[in-house]
This record gives C-alpha cells, structure tokens and sequence, in this order.
C-alpha cells in the first residue's frame, strides 16, 4: 500500500461526457495526484452554484488522468455536468481504499447496486484474481461499466427491478443463493442493498467489505456529518471510511 | 506599505483576526498537510464535554439554499482525552489556542474549566452556551445559568473567558451585555440558527433531530447585524461568526464591530478557505489605504452608520 | 384522481393554501395582466398604516446570498386612501381579501380597524407586529402591548384577526401563544429576519436604514422551525411564509403546520411563481397520492417526528 | 404611443455574443413583444444562480429580435454572459419610456455615461430629428455604440476620464459649455451623472428627461425598492419611471 497524500487543488478537466443517458464521465488531469489513489477511495468536487463540495468516487486512474462517473440526480450534478473545460477545485484522494491484501486467497465477489458500480470498477482492475460482479439497478439503461468487469475477465450477473435484462428482482436475492465460504465480499450501492447484504454476509459467516455513503459537508472529518457506529466505536465515513469491514457495521 | 493584521482580542495577541470556528475544524491539527495551520490568527477547537458525546444518529446533515443544517449533537472524546491528546498536537503548532467546552450545568463547566487550568498552551475557553440545560432550553435562553456559567467560570480560569451566544434571541445587544456584566472578557457572535428540513418525497425531516443549527453564506447579514446591534452596548471585544466565506465577508465583520472574525462552514468545503480569506483581507486593505486592521473595527458603526 | 386543495383557516374557505405575502404583492391588483389573480388562494395586501407613509430614503434594496433585504418603510397611501381606492379594486377579483396593518400605537390599530370595519370584501384583517413602538421597540418584544392590540382589535373586528410575528424572539412558540390567548384567531409565521450588509467597496452600509428584514430562500429553514415549534404549542391556524419558492416548500411548511402559506419574494421575482407554487403543489399530492391537502397539514410534526 | 402591454415568458437566446472587451450583446427572439418595446423601457431578466432578476434596458428593437447590451460587472452579469442558447425568462417591457413627442421642435441633445448608451441607441433611432450626443465614458475601451449614432447622422462627442479618447475629463463639463435653450435632453447614466446634468439643466431652464436607477426587486411597483422623490410625490423607479421629466427629479 502506497503512502497516502491528499491535495486540494485545481485540477484541468480533460472531459464531462455523457457515457449513457443520464451518467456522465468526468475525467481529469491531475499528474501529482495519480499516483495516490485507491480504490474506494474519493474526492470532494467544488460544484459551481451549490454549497458544498460533491464527494465522488474514483472511477479509474489511466496515466496522469483520473476518471469520474455520475448520475445527474440533482442541482449538484447538474450543474457539474455542464462543465466542459477549466478547471475543478478537487480535494483528495481521501478516507481508506479496500484492503487488497486482506483475503486475498479467497474468491472475489463484488457486489453492486446502482451507482456503486463506479468505485467497485476501479477495485476490480486492483485485485489480483478475477472474480464475479453481482450488479443489480433498476432497469437496463441504468447498466454501467459492464464492459470493464468483462473486458479483465469477470463473470457478471445482472439483475433489473423491471426485468429487462437479466434476473427480475434485486441482486441481493440472486446473491444470496449462490454466495459460499471461501468468498470475500466488495460491497458497494444504494444503504438498503448494503444492508441486505450484511445480513447475508453474517447468516452465512462470510467476510468482506462495505462502502458506505453519508451526507458530509467537509470529506476530512471536521464536520462529523457522516458518522456511522462501527464495532462500537463511531466512525466517521470520510475518514476512517468509507470501506469498513461489513462483520462491523452497526445497522439500527 | 506594510500592513498590520495583528489584533489584540482580550489581552491575547493574534497575528490576523481569523479563526477558527467552534465544530467546524475538528480538534484542531487534522488538516495541517492541506494548509500551513500558523497561517492562522488562531484556532478555536470543537467543543469538548465532561464526559466523552458519541453525537446524534443520522442523518446529521442537510444542505439549503446558500448554507447547510446540521445537527452532530457535539459528538467528542471528552476534556480527559482531549488534554491528553490533542491538546498536545494543537500546542506544536504555534497560534493562539482556543478551546471551546460545554455542559449542561454550572458544575460541569466548572470542573472542565479546572482541568484545561492545569494545562499550558490554552489562550482563552469559549463558552459554547447553546447547548440544552437540564430543562431542555438552551443556556442563552437561560440569562439566569448564563450568568452563572460565566460568573463561576471567571472565578477559577486563567485565560480569558469568551462566551458565544446564540443569535436566536429577542434582543442580542442585552444578551451580550448580560454576559459582560456576568465577567465574559469577550462575546462570540454568533452560533447557527435553529433551523429544519424536510424531504418532499419521504415527508420526513432531513436531519434526525428535526432542528439543527443552520450555517453558510445565508446566515451571514442576519449575524453581522447582531454583531452591529452588540457593539454599541459592550466594550469587551467580538468574534464575529456567521457565514464568512471571503475577505469582504470578514471586513463586513470587523467594520460592524468585531475583533476578530472565526470561519465555520467555509473551512468546511475548503479549509484552503481560512488562508484565502486572510490575503483577501490584505487585499482591502491595499486598496482601502488601511495599514492596520485595527482601524476598522467597528469603523461602519461608529462612525458612518444614518 | 380529483384534488381538493381547498382550506379553512379561522373560518375562511380559501380554495388553495397559496396567498400573496404582505409587502411583496402592493395593494393586490397590481399584476392582473400577468397572473389570473382568481387562481389564488387569497391576496394579503401590504400593510397599511392610519396616515400614509412616505418610505424610507435610498437604498431600500439589496441582493444577499440566496436572498434579498429590504427596508421600504412601510411605503402606503393610508387606510382612507387605501379603502376608497384599492379595495374596490380587490373586490372585484374575487378571492379573499386580507388586509395587513400597522400602527404604533393600540390606538392607531383601532382607529384603523373601525375603518376596516364599515368596509365590505374583507375577508380578515392582518396584524403587523414588527414595526416599531413608540419606544422604537417592535411590537413583537413588547409582548404586554402586542396582546393589548389584539385584544382590542379582536373586541371591534367582524372578520377573524390574524397575527404576524416576527421570528426574532427567544421563543416563538411561547409568543404564538400569547397571541393566541389574546385572542387571536391565527398566526403568520413569520416575517422577515433583522440583517444588514455593508458594501466592503465605499464602507458603507447596503441599507440607507443599516438594519433591513431578510427575506427569500435563505430564510426557508428558519422559518420551518418557527412554524414546527408553534404548532405544538397553538391551536389557531398557522400561515406559514418564509423563502417559499416552489410547490415543495410549500408543502414543507404545511407538513410542518401550516393550514395555508404565503409567498414573498419569490413574487417578487415573478408574479407567476405564485401559479407555479399551487401547480408544484398538486404534482406532490399526485405523487404522495393525497386527496386533500388538509391531510397533509402537521404530517411530520404529530406523527413522523423522532 | 401605441398601448403597452407587458409579458412574462421564456424567450429564445438568439446569442450572446462579447462585442468588445467586457461588453455583451444579448439578442433574443421575442415576437409578440416587440411592438410594444419603446425607447427607455427595460426588462427583468431571470439569471441563473441569482436570487433577483436583473433589469435590462432595451438597445434596440429589429423585426422579432430585442437587443441587450450589458457589461459584466459581478455575478449576475457573469452568469447571463455564460449563457449560449436556451431560453430566457423575461419580463417586460416595464415603466414608461422617453415621450417622444413633447419637445419635438427643440433641438435633441442625449447625454449619456458609462452603459447608459445603451437605451438612449434604441431612444436616438426613435427620434425624429437628428442631434448631438454627449457620451462620458472612463476610458476608450468603454466607448460603444457610437457607430450607430453616427450612422444616423448624429453628432458624437466623447470625453474620457483618462483622456485616451475625445475630451480628457467628465462629458458634463463639456456640456455645460454647449448646452443652448432650444435644446432638449435625454440623459442616462450614472447617478453623480444624472445630478450634475440636472443642476445644469436647473440653472440654463433647459427642460428634458433623465433616466434613473435604483436597486429594485420586481420591475412591477410591488418590492417599492426603488422609490424616488419626483415632483413632491414618492415615485416608484420601475413603474412610474425610468424616465422622469428633469426638473422634477428632487437630489437629496
């Protein structure tokens, strides 16, 4: 694992593109910064005409440029998808990346849902083995990053809540059926996915992380917005997070 | 032209007026790899309790228009763990430390204040009374507790004391005299503003508690008149706190009447934010002809206000 | 699904929750050109005093973050003008009519009511009780004088009275109910918030009065509270006003307690925000699946609060 | 005078373009509106990421399309000068233009600071005898839309704050030596402008119209923010102005 290092800098925005209706691709050129980023790890985004910064996970570090990907949900991403050149205000790489080290001789078992996809992406190009990407959205058009997970070699199974493509249904349903013991578990999605798979995750003792999303207004942890309980202890998403160990996570 | 930023607020020398502010800078030293931390006028700490606060559930954020709600509920490692900790890491780095603390009692401000008086590296205390009293009413709300709080505090302390007063009150200019009469040797002006959300799609508030304090650019003329009405009832000295984002927003500060300025919500989308501020403060000052800070406090209020 | 928007507050049936804030909509017929004025739940006029006023001197305005002050002065052409003139002109619109006054005095409050009175086509009368008393305190922090005028107000009046408070107080769910136990027969909450800015260019104030009222978006979270807190303290009907600028603050006010709302600046920037306001309402009872909008009033306060 | 009328509605960006240095043309394609546009009315401009409208004078009126000129000054003007298609929500036109026919036997004379141009273009095009127009600027490169008075036959003289064009001075200083009693004006501009002009006007019994501006919130009469003593009366800026007979204006 590499030292960590954080900046706050701007940054010169290469490309915003629209990849699929709806998600944009934001790229980056941040030369000093490449070379620190994990993945699971993000950046807070100083969005024009918002007040605070958009927390984003790393999609992708290709030479000195690293890749964002987004849903245009609201007045932030709006906004920042109407950037098409200059420069961001970006402060990181920040909170701690998944362990790769960890259980490594285990089978890698990526799960997925929505927008989660994107850290998950850039976990996947890091791990040593191959292993099967678990992705649930809520229909067909809502499908991103396929194409990576299968271009290095993973088996991807697909769930939509509509049915139009792959399993009808949520992919925890599909996860729960075929997960095993020697399986170690990425986890990244929508805080009722994750939930549900926590819950498997300690029905059937299988280890592996989560990463989990809270509202925060800082990303350093000064303003204790994202505080989560995590084996007893309070931690804060952006700091100590956002991956934890999923045995640990307190759900209420 | 050499400019002089340095200001006395209470007897403690800073060599800028900016600060930070109380909950939004962590202990103090977390973020010294982003910016160079004796830049800084001084710091002023999260506040600190008795006892160790593990804070609210979530969600204990929510952004708003120009400002942000949040309700942390003062999560921290308690004044032991503080000392023995922090405190330490904070005196490396060369400002004026201030520390915040709070409690719901007389008593519990007391014993906090007796332990930070045993240790060295603390300028002054800042009394955070918006907290709830044992009534559930926050201390400002209380002039009675208010005026203890300070009375006792003063009695034992050996660094100024500085109490930061809630804004939600019918008359701050009273408020804040209240507290001089009580022995305050500064006032901070001031904390959020109780405020809410509520999700349009769930019907459900956006923070857990309901009410939290709001902060940001959209509280700001609200607290820099609160800062003006102050000024002319007290001669002890004012922080003035709300909303400041830019050099201009700390110069409005000042000219009202502050002292010294402190950074909340700003520091938080970039603590780069606090050094900005102190060169754009510069800036006014090349441009105004104004070679030392010091002659602006108050300066609007004195002296040009109809 | 057939939508039923309609309300009753203190015996008025408006159609829809949506008024026109006090100050922001002149006398009321100004911008029938632009607007179906009918489609309004009820036009609350700006306030108006016994003798005309002529307004405060240059600048009355100025832009703030997420927000707008002001300090007009209480501009009006006086009650007799205002009932020989305008009202005829309200009346022929055809939604309710609230007149917003103002005065220093209990006697001048009176005085301005028994005119009210003899008039026909209104449909309450508005209290404005954040202009000064005679000692220059606004009638909402002299709480002995703010009953004494609704008291005698309430004994002359055929139409119900309705209270505007201002949200600068220690306790605005405790002043809800003082006014409530005066005898009012609802409460707008709330005005606008003290507040000021100083152009960091000349050092002057924005303001030709310093002190201006805050009003628009910024104020919407602040303005929630005041309406969250009253409501468990009250049983006479709440207009909530503070920031309102689309159908889902609107909605945000009326989960919060509010039986009707009112929009203000938002007016200001366009008189058809005022339709988009009741439009952007129904769209949320469509989606909620809400047949009467009085289903919603309080939602999050009695039940889904923590 | 033909009758006025006033419109709140999305209108076409027809573009947006920098005419010089600070300076932008907005043209926007507005074909109910145009006819009832006259010269010294303004519009309220919705600008993205500002609370207020922005008031606009009109420069000039060609078949469907109204003409803005505007120079970027803080954020509002930033924000419009961002824009490069879509829509605009505009309201107007608002308040009473310049009468074009109560002094029309005396000789024209526009005067004109700064920005102030820009209606006063759309005003000379209306006027049926040609004139002189007075125009103070600070510096040569604020100097715009003189090619248009000159086109239609008028008489231009310019004077400079720094003496890079024309006059080195203020352009009152220069009128005050030309101004004849068979003169009409027709003044906009800065405030310290407008008083000067009007003291001017007090002393020679030169009659006209100065065009004023105060911070006002709505452009209807609604906010009073921008009330004026005229005449004795209290008079609001939007509604009953901009334009105001000049010696009727009282400076406090």
């Amino acid at each position: 694992m590499c030292v960590s290092k954080r900046f706050d800098g701007n940054y010169m925005v290469i490309s915003n593109k629209e990849i699929c209706p709806g998600y944009f691709e934001l790229e980056v050129k941040a030369c000093d910064i490449v070379k620190y980023c994990l993945p699971g790890q993000f950046f807070m985004i100083v969005v024009p005409n918002v007040f605070l910064r958009r927390p984003m996970s790393v999609h992708n570090v290709k030479k000195d440029i690293i890749s964002f990907i987004y849903k245009v949900v609201g007045k932030g991403t709006k906004e920042l998808s109407n950037i098409h050149g200059g420069v961001l205000q970006l402060l990181g790489p920040l909170g701690k990346g998944y362990n790769l080290e960890c259980y490594k001789d285990l089978n890698n078992v990526i799960v997925s849902g929505g927008t989660g996809i994107v850290s998950l992406c850039f976990l996947a190009s890091k791990l040593k083995k191959k292993g099967i990407l678990y992705y649930g959205v809520r229909s067909k058009n809502d499908l991103i990053c396929v194409d990576e997970f299968k271009k290095i070699g993973w088996k991807v199974i697909v769930s939509t809540e509509d049915g139009t493509e792959g399993y009808k249904g949520y992919i925890t349903d599909v996860l729960e059926k075929k997960l095993k013991m020697d399986d170690v578990l990425f986890v990244c999605g929508p805080v009722d996915m994750i939930r549900k798979v926590s819950y498997i995750a300690k029905e059937k003792s299988i280890r592996g992380f989560v990463s989990l999303e809270e509202k925060m207004a800082c990303g350093v942890g000064n303003c204790q917005g994202c505080a989560v309980k995590i084996g007893g202890l309070i931690r804060m998403v952006c700091k100590d997070g956002p991956v934890f160990k999923v045995e640990q996570v307190e759900w209420q | 032209m050499i400019l002089d930023l340095g200001i006395n607020f209470a007897g403690i020398k800073l060599k800028n007026p900016v600060l930070t502010a109380s909950g939004t800078f962590g202990y103090g030293y977390e973020v010294g790899d982003l910016i160079s931390l004796k830049k800084l006028g001084g710091i002023i700490t999260k506040t600190i309790t008795l006892e160790n606060r593990l804070g609210n559930v979530q969600p204990r954020i929510a952004e708003v228009s120009s400002g942000l709600l949040n309700s942390i509920g003062l999560q921290n490692i308690g004044i032991k763990a503080f000392v023995e900790g922090p405190l330490f890491k904070l005196n490396k780095i060369g400002v004026p430390i201030i520390v915040s603390i709070a409690g719901n009692t007389t008593e519990e401000y007391i014993k906090i204040v007796k332990i930070l008086t045993m240790q060295i590296g603390i300028s002054a205390i800042e009394l955070n009374l918006s907290c709830p009293n044992l009534k559930k009413k926050i201390i400002c709300h209380d002039v009675f507790l208010m005026q203890d709080i300070i009375r006792n505090v003063k009695k034992i302390s050996k660094v100024p004391i500085i109490a930061k007063l809630s804004p939600l009150v019918t008359d701050i200019a009273e408020l804040a005299l209240f507290a001089q009469e009580a022995g305050s040797d500064g006032v901070t002006l001031a904390n959020t503003y109780p405020a809410m959300a509520i999700n349009v799609k769930t019907f459900k508030p956006k923070l857990s508690s309901v009410r939290g304090g709001l902060s940001g650019a959209c509280i700001k003329p609200m607290s820099l008149r609160c800062v003006y009405d102050a000024y002319q009832n007290i001669n002890i000295p004012i922080i003035g706190c709300g909303g400041i984002t830019n050099g201009g927003d700390a110069v409005e500060f000042m000219l009202s009447g502050a002292t010294a300025i402190s950074v909340g919500s700003a520091s938080l989308i970039s603590p780069k934010n606090l050094i900005k501020i102190i060169d754009e403060i510069k800036d006014i000052m090349y441009r105004k002809n104004i070679v030392s800070i010091k002659e602006i406090i108050g300066f609007v209020n004195t002296k040009n206000a109809c």
